[in-house]
């Protein structure tokens, strides 16, 4: 995330920056703790006058909220794509650069609804902030698609063994099953058991799950893997994306999707700058968070397959990839899907 | 002599799992005098201690202290009530000084609570005071230990710490100190200074003394009484004399009396 | 250099503090605490009040681990019942701030009750393992109950005070500060009184304390109970100072943090449990400011920041141990007295 | 609820149990040794797998090599804490040793990130792939084999004890190091030996459970389940880890299947804890001896 | 003194916790084959020099600063605390220290340790056994629930089982009923006399000490004030005062006429 954020904002600079405008890039590390991040938000802040602000983790951007609306100077965007935070009534000055984890299940649930009608779906998620977030909402929508949920299954963070899960997750017998909560543990182990058990059932991930390096590391269980992603991968040449040619350009290894998550994200906040100062206003956090809105059908030079707008906290959007074992990439497996 | 008894032990019944470490002990404790019980190890005096001292509950039998029956009364209120002891292996809070050690001693007499102690200033600090002032001048006068009074007891010789022992049981107030081999692992000399303290408390204090002791040249000397308990049963009392001359107490305890003469015949034997 | 000191009546042995020289030692420090919001920045003023809560909280596991014994790897559990209480009360009745705390603090001492109760049967590790079953136990009510808003937890209005409206350090430090130094005062004199030298005879060996006079489980349930109002209080000011409190807020590692900080500092002294809790606070920064300052030269140093702190936190905890097992206030201890003793060493 | 459905969970369960059960031992014999409470079992047992790892993918060696080698690099990392962390900790109090243990945990945890990064990843596949089938119950291969590897291990401990003098001389090391010497015990060597042993018995667990559920420097938190294994099993007794190993490892199942996979932590804690109620030295530990 | 000695103390010092010096320049011998009493007041060192002569010193911190210790013409320094029960030197230490939840069978056992890496015979628990029957009976039970004197005879077989040429023994008379004490003291009599075991006998009770012991040497402040064959000892007048309780006359003295004023030791002042 941090090269993502560094990599786009020396594009922008290096091209003379917003309207003359530098952009300057603290960074500090937090570890996910929400103490500490609190700290390096009042360290940062304290030393420079911030308009734009990137936090890490749902407890901190939720912390902070109060703060940043007692400033009101500046936007904040997160690694967090919780549900929560995409409530613009409660977080005004907050946004993610993709689809909020049920937006994600949205696009996930949608295709299979085009894929399957009425077809038996399984949530696993961990139990946890992160895995519980989209769960409730989802299965409403769920429902809305004519879909069956048939099975919840939630393991306890960080646990390891899940042979009682997989044999419950059998018992349900789902045509689709989605994983949300984890980044790898323990869905390789799911998919393994479970094909050894005869399953036909479809897995399926959610934004932290889907990095090509992480698909990979699953073994066995990779080939066929699928899930949602608002961005192109790296090695994504379908298309025009002069954007992703300029990164493949700076950076000739894979970057993962992280990566790219911070490289929008940066983008979009140096848009929402460039909007407030071309309306000639003063670049506080309102003003900021409005320019922020007005983007409309906006091109993010192909990282997103197609213009993008933000109407709320999130953009919307996203695809579904299959993972093709053989060439050891995602393979896109359906259109871009709007919601 | 023999006043009215402070402590009525009858019928008293211990046993741990398949040990019977009392069976049926029954005897009296007279006001103002010294009781001393002997008997081998493992007859069961340190047992009878606890016992008295509410750390174990007998099966059977009762105490009385004071004309008070102790059943059902656990073992920090019967400290109240004036039952104070030193044990058998020193049992010295090691993480306090000398002088905390012997406040300690007056735990259950005093009335700090925890709101009192958080402020301090006030009812806490006088009552601090005022223990601290009669600490200083009853009991470590007495047993002149103003020299150690800030030491760590850690530090302190084992004939010292024994001292401090009984400087805490005296601050306890006592009506009855019990004393478990006050002078074990001691020399001759230091024996002596520590009867003399025993009777000193008998005789300034007042306070009636129960010990367990093996050294007989002491016991016979200083007590008024004398309790043989042997596999847990009294097999005799009486007065040292009538003690000493007890065959069964000869044969359970006390031997011949003369290691000299053993070793002279061993080695004899082995030559 | 001074040369021994002349006592002339028991209140003046008594005293906490029974030199000139500390007193005014102490002033200025007072004077220190005051003035320090009017010059800091708000990062500073945040690490201050982020410093005074952990000292607040590390003060009452000292209370209960140093001095009685019981080893507890519950203190941030004891922590969030105090939070989640103050939220609540905050959320639903928006009762004034002073009772939220009062009722954290005591509904957090009522559960310590609670968890304390198998401390007279379970001894020791037993213990231990026992206080993190009750942690885990809380953690899964505050993550499951829709009061504590499940694992969402929940998002709190300030603290107000004359109609100000307490949210920024700046505000804050004037409640927070002031609050940990009364509690730790509170300890410091409970430690000189009756129920100070039962702990410790609780914890040196108690069954011999019970025969002479100390209630055992009374104490130990005191001991539970004060430890966790401690915890509780903190816990409260916690939650007025970050104003979310969600099931993660207050991990398993963080009670171990706090065991940490009263060893690091030094077990069973005050002074240790307020070194111990900054030290450990403010360790993390340093290591930050250390990787800022190591970046140009060693241009991962930033990424490598989360296990760094990792190793030197488990570092510290053994290396503290093995060479300084009485800590900090034993090292401040040396200093002091190689100060009195100037030039003249001993 | 089926009985097939009950006999899968139940199977399943055992198997977890076995592999806690395994690392319940090595916690023990340190107990037994050293009295130390070893709160760094599982970053140990992280280490084994990540040792593994090491030997199988980084140096390219056959997993058959890389097993034998992750459980002697786990007994070299026993040695080296013993000498270098408990040693200079003999006569200090528990709590202090403990806390040491907890600090290792964090600095291998620390080190374990700085060197394969945060992520979780997977072990290379050596194992036989087969699925077990137990009657018609469907058995995890990777559970069976771990289960079996883990019966044979604490096996082989339980003989060692039974029929050497091995255990004298542990059970008389942690009792009074002093007169342990004073009978010509190598005090030094009893230590080093217990450490090794099961350092390199948590290793080896290690590899099996990172087989099965891939390692990540959070694996650790296996250690908290071995923890309430031997507290319920009573800290020094190895008879008490096999059945408090077996019987979290089925109640975790039993939970999991029927109340939902966040229950299972909350229910073993809730199990300790009454348990510890009735047996405050758990099923098998031995009581301390309490005497004025 | 008779025969070559097993023991060779030479003018050693002991200092805890690189503060508190204990011994000062300590001598003494232990004769082939005979006991040696070493009698003094509390904290005058007597444990101290035993752990130091079974190098245990090091487990409390403590260390030998100056002067060397022999056993049977070797350097113990050089050896390692459990190097020197292999040779033959066992340490009976303070306070019984047996393993209180082993069984009394288990303690010996562990005992056998001793002879590990020595060409002997197997470990002969029949003779423990015979010479203390009592520990027969129970051999099954925790040795924590023995009683005193019980423990005492268990510390002395462990010993036994470990087959030394010299034992050192830290007060076996601590806290034993009188009758017991004599029994011990018979047994011990006996070892040395059956066995020819040299022994250093620590004791605070003289009168046993001096009964069993051929030479005794009495110990103040870490440094020998007196020494001598047992004989010549009881002879000393202060010996006889401080140590053994005896009157001018020769009589003992009764604890009830002990004046309160403190009387000085001759060897002092
Ligand atoms: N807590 C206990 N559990 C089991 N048995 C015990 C316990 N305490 C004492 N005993 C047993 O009770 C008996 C009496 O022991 P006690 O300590 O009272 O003897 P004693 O007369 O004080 O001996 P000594 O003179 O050696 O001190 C012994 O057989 C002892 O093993
Ligand atoms: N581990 C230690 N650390 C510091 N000082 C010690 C230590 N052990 C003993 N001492 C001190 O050394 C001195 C001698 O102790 P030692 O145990 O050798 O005496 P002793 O002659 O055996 O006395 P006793 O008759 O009480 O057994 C005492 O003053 C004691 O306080
Ligand atoms: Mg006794
Ligand atoms: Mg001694």
């Amino acid at each position: 995330i941090h090269a993502g954020i560094q990599d786009y904002l020396k594009i922008l600079n290096d091209g003379g920056g917003i309207k003359g405008r530098k952009i300057k890039y603290v960074a500090e590390d937090t570890a996910y703790k929400v103490d500490a991040s609190v700290a390096a938000f009042n360290k940062i802040t304290g030393q420079e006058k911030v308009s734009l602000y990137y936090g890490d983790s749902t407890g901190f951007s939720k912390t902070i909220n109060p703060e940043l609306e007692r400033r009101g100077s500046m936007i904040m965007a997160g690694a967090s794509f919780a549900t929560e935070l995409n409530d613009p009534k409660k977080f005004p000055l907050q946004f993610m650069a993709g689809p909020d984890y049920t937006e994600m299940f949205g696009i996930l649930l949608r295709y299979i609804a085009k894929e399957k009608p009425g077809a038996r779906v399984a949530f696993v998620y961990s139990d946890s902030e992160f895995g519980r977030d989209p769960i409730t909402p989802s299965e409403a929508v769920a429902k809305e698609l004519k879909l069956s949920v048939v099975e919840k299954i939630v393991t306890p963070p960080g646990s390891v063994d899940v042979s009682t899960e997989v044999l419950k997750l059998r018992r349900a017998n789902p045509d689709f099953t989605i994983f949300h909560g984890y980044v790898l543990a323990p869905i390789p182990e799911f998919v393994t058991q479970a094909k050894q058990m005869g399953m036909k059932s479809q897995f399926m991930g959610t934004f932290w799950t889907m990095d090509n390096s992480t698909v990979q590391r699953m073994g066995d269980a990779a080939e066929g893997f699928m899930g949602v992603m608002p961005y192109r991968y790296y090695y994504d040449k379908d298309g025009s994306s002069p954007m992703l040619e300029k990164i493949r350009q700076m950076r000739p290894e894979y970057q993962s999707t992280g990566y790219l998550q911070g490289f929008v994200t940066a983008m979009l906040m140096a848009e929402a700058v460039k909007r407030t100062l071309d309306a000639g206003k003063e670049l506080t956090g309102a003003n900021l968070k409005a320019g922020l809105n007005s983007i409309k059908d906006f091109d993010t030079g192909g990282l997103f397959g197609v213009p993008i707008s933000i109407p709320g906290n999130s953009v919307p959007v996203g695809r579904i990839y299959r993972f093709d074992a053989k060439a050891k990439q995602m393979q896109p497996a359906s259109d871009w899907i709007k919601l | 002599m023999v006043a009215s008894p402070i402590l009525e032990v009858s019928g008293v019944s211990l046993a741990f799992g398949g040990v019977r470490a009392l069976s049926d002990v029954s005897f009296n404790v007279p006001e103002g005098a010294i009781t001393a019980v002997i008997g081998p190890n493992g007859a069961g005096k340190t047992s009878l201690f606890n016992t008295i001292s509410g750390f174990y509950r007998p099966q059977a039998g009762s105490i009385r202290f004071a004309g008070e029956s102790l059943d059902g009364v656990r073992a920090p209120q019967r400290a109240a009530r004036g039952l104070a002891r030193t044990f058998q292996n020193i049992a010295l809070f090691r993480g306090m000084t000398v002088l905390d050690n012997i406040k300690l001693g007056r735990h259950a007499h005093m009335r700090t609570g925890v709101l009192d102690a958080l402020f301090y200033w006030g009812r806490a600090q006088k009552e601090e005071l005022e223990l601290r002032a009669e600490i200083e001048e009853r009991i470590i006068d007495f047993l002149e230990i103003q020299h150690i009074r800030n030491a760590s007891v850690g530090t302190l010789s084992y004939g010292l710490q024994k001292r401090v022992e009984l400087a805490r049981a005296l601050a306890m107030r006592p009506r009855i100190l019990m004393l478990d081999e006050p002078v074990a692992g001691m020399n001759r000399e230091e024996t002596e200074d520590m009867a003399r303290f025993i009777l000193d408390v008998k005789e300034e204090w007042g306070v009636t003394i129960l010990m367990v002791e093996h050294d007989m040249g002491m016991v016979m000397d200083i007590s008024d009484r004398v309790v043989v308990l042997n596999f847990g049963q009294v097999i005799a009392s009486g007065t040292p004399r009538e003690v000493q001359g007890n065959d069964a107490v000869i044969a359970a305890y006390l031997g011949s009396g003369d290691v000299g003469a053993i070793a002279r015949r061993i080695k004899a034997e082995a030559a | 250099m001074r040369i021994g000191t002349l006592k002339t009546s028991y209140a003046a042995d008594e005293a906490l503090f029974d030199s000139s020289v500390q007193r005014t030692l102490l002033v200025l420090l007072a004077l220190g605490a005051i003035a320090f919001p009017f010059v800091a920045s708000p990062y500073w003023l945040f690490l201050a009040c982020l410093c005074a809560i952990n000292v607040a909280s590390a003060t009452g596991l000292n209370l209960l681990t140093g001095y009685t014994g019981l080893v507890s790897l519950g203190q941030a559990a004891f922590m969030s019942v105090g939070a989640y209480t103050v939220a609540v009360l905050e959320i639903r009745l928006g009762t004034p701030f002073f009772i939220n705390l009062l009722v954290g603090a005591g509904f957090a001492a009522a559960i310590g009750v609670l968890v304390g109760i198998p401390s007279l049967k379970v001894k020791g590790l037993y213990l231990a393992i026992a206080t993190i079953a009750a942690s885990v136990i809380l953690h899964f009510l505050f993550s499951h109950w829709s009061l504590t808003g499940e694992s969402r937890g929940l998002s709190m209005p300030p603290a107000r005070l004359f109609g100000l409206n307490l949210d920024q350090p700046f505000l804050l430090y004037w409640l927070i500060m002031p609050v940990t130094c009364l509690m730790v005062l509170g300890a410091a004199n409970l430690l000189r009184t009756r129920i100070g030298r039962a702990f410790i005879a609780i914890r040196d060996r108690d069954i011999s304390a019970e025969v002479l006079g100390i209630p055992l489980l009374r104490y130990k349930l005191t001991s539970f109970a004060i430890s966790s109002f401690y915890a509780g209080l903190a816990g409260g000011l916690w939650a007025y100072f970050f104003r979310v409190v969600t099931p993660e807020s207050f991990p398993l590692v963080n009670s171990i943090f706090y065991l940490a900080a009263i060893i690091v500092g030094g077990m069973g002294t005050i002074l240790g449990g307020i070194l111990g809790a900054v030290f450990m606070t403010l360790v993390p920064e340093l290591l930050k400011f250390v990787a800022n300052w190591a970046t140009p030269f060693y241009p991962d140093a930033l990424a490598a920041l989360a296990p760094v702190r990792t190793i030197v936190f488990g570092g510290l905890i053994v290396g503290f141990l093995i060479f300084e097992p009485r800590g900090l206030a034993e090292i401040w201890r040396r200093l002091r007295r190689f100060f009195h003793l100037w030039p003249f060493r001993t | 609820m089926d009985a097939l459905f009950l006999a899968e969970v139940t199977l399943a369960g055992l198997g977890a149990g076995a592999l806690y059960a395994l690392t319940g031992v090595a916690f023990v014999l340190i107990y037994k040794a050293t009295r130390v409470v070893n709160l760094a079992i599982g970053e140990i047992l992280m280490l084994g797998g990540y040792a593994f790892l090491g030997f199988a993918a980084g140096l390219g060696l056959s997993p058959w090599l890389a097993l034998p080698l992750a459980i002697a690099a786990g007994g070299a990392l026993g040695w080296l804490v013993e000498r270098a962390l408990i040693r200079p900790m003999l006569g200090e109090s528990p709590i202090s040793v403990f806390m040491v243990t907890i600090g290792l945990g964090s600095i291998l945890t620390g080190v374990v990130q700085l060197g394969w990064g945060a992520d979780p990843l997977r072990l290379p596949e050596f194992m036989p792939s087969a699925p077990v089938f137990i009657g018609e119950a469907y058995l995890a291969p990777k559970v069976a084999i771990g289960f079996v590897a883990a019966a044979v291990v604490i096996g082989l401990f339980l003989a060692l004890f039974r029929f050497s003098r091995g255990g004298v001389a542990l059970k008389a090391t942690a009792a009074d190091q002093g007169a342990a010497y004073s009978v010509g015990i190598d005090v030094p060597r009893v230590f080093s030996v217990a450490w090794i042993l099961a350092c390199a018995t948590a290793a080896g667990a290690g590899v099996l459970v990172g087989a099965i559920g891939g390692i990540s420097p959070t694996m650790g938190v296996f250690g908290l389940s071995v923890l309430v294994v031997v507290i319920i099993g009573g800290l020094d007794s190895i008879a008490g880890a096999l059945v408090g190993g077996l019987l979290i490892g089925l109640v975790e199942a039993l939970a999991g299947a029927f109340l939902g996979g966040e229950f299972k932590l909350v229910v073993t804690f809730a199990l300790l804890l009454v348990l510890l109620m009735v047996r405050p030295y758990g099923l098998f530990g031995t009581h301390e001896i309490e005497r004025l | 003194m008779a025969g070559p000695a097993v023991l060779d103390v030479n003018n050693v010092e002991v200092v805890y916790n690189r503060t508190v010096q204990v011994l000062r320049g300590l001598s003494l011998q232990v004769p082939q084959g005979e006991i040696v009493a070493l009698l003094g007041s509390n904290g005058a060192g007597k444990s101290t020099l035993l752990k130091a002569v079974s190098n245990l010193l090091s487990l409390e911190d403590g260390d030998v600063t100056a002067g060397a210790i022999r056993f049977r013409g070797d350097d113990i320094a050089a050896l390692t605390p459990h190097g020197l029960v292999r040779r033959g030197l066992f340490h009976v230490m303070e306070g019984r220290r047996i393993f209180e939840d082993l069984s009394v069978e288990e303690n010996l056992t562990a005992a056998t340790f001793a002879l590990t890496g020595r060409k002997l015979p197997a470990a002969d628990f029949d003779l423990v056994y015979s010479y203390f029957p009592r520990l027969h009976e129970c051999r099954k039970g925790l040795a924590g629930y023995l009683s005193g004197g019980e423990q005492q005879m268990l510390a002395i077989g462990r010993a036994l089982i470990a087959r030394p040429s010299l034992i050192l023994l830290d007060e076996p008379s601590l806290g034993l009923a009188p009758k017991l004490v004599e029994e011990i003291f018979a047994i011990i009599a006996r070892i040395n006399a059956e066995q020819k075991v040299s022994m250093l006998l620590v004791e605070q009770n003289a009168a046993v000490a001096f009964a069993v012991a051929n030479y005794g040497y009495i110990l103040e402040m870490g440094k020998v004030v007196i020494d001598g064959p047992v004989e010549k000892l009881m002879r000393d007048q202060d010996v006889r005062e401080f140590y053994l309780g005896l009157g001018g006359a020769g009589a003992e003295r009764s604890y009830r006429d002990i004046k309160h004023y403190k009387r000085r030791k001759r060897w002092l002042s």
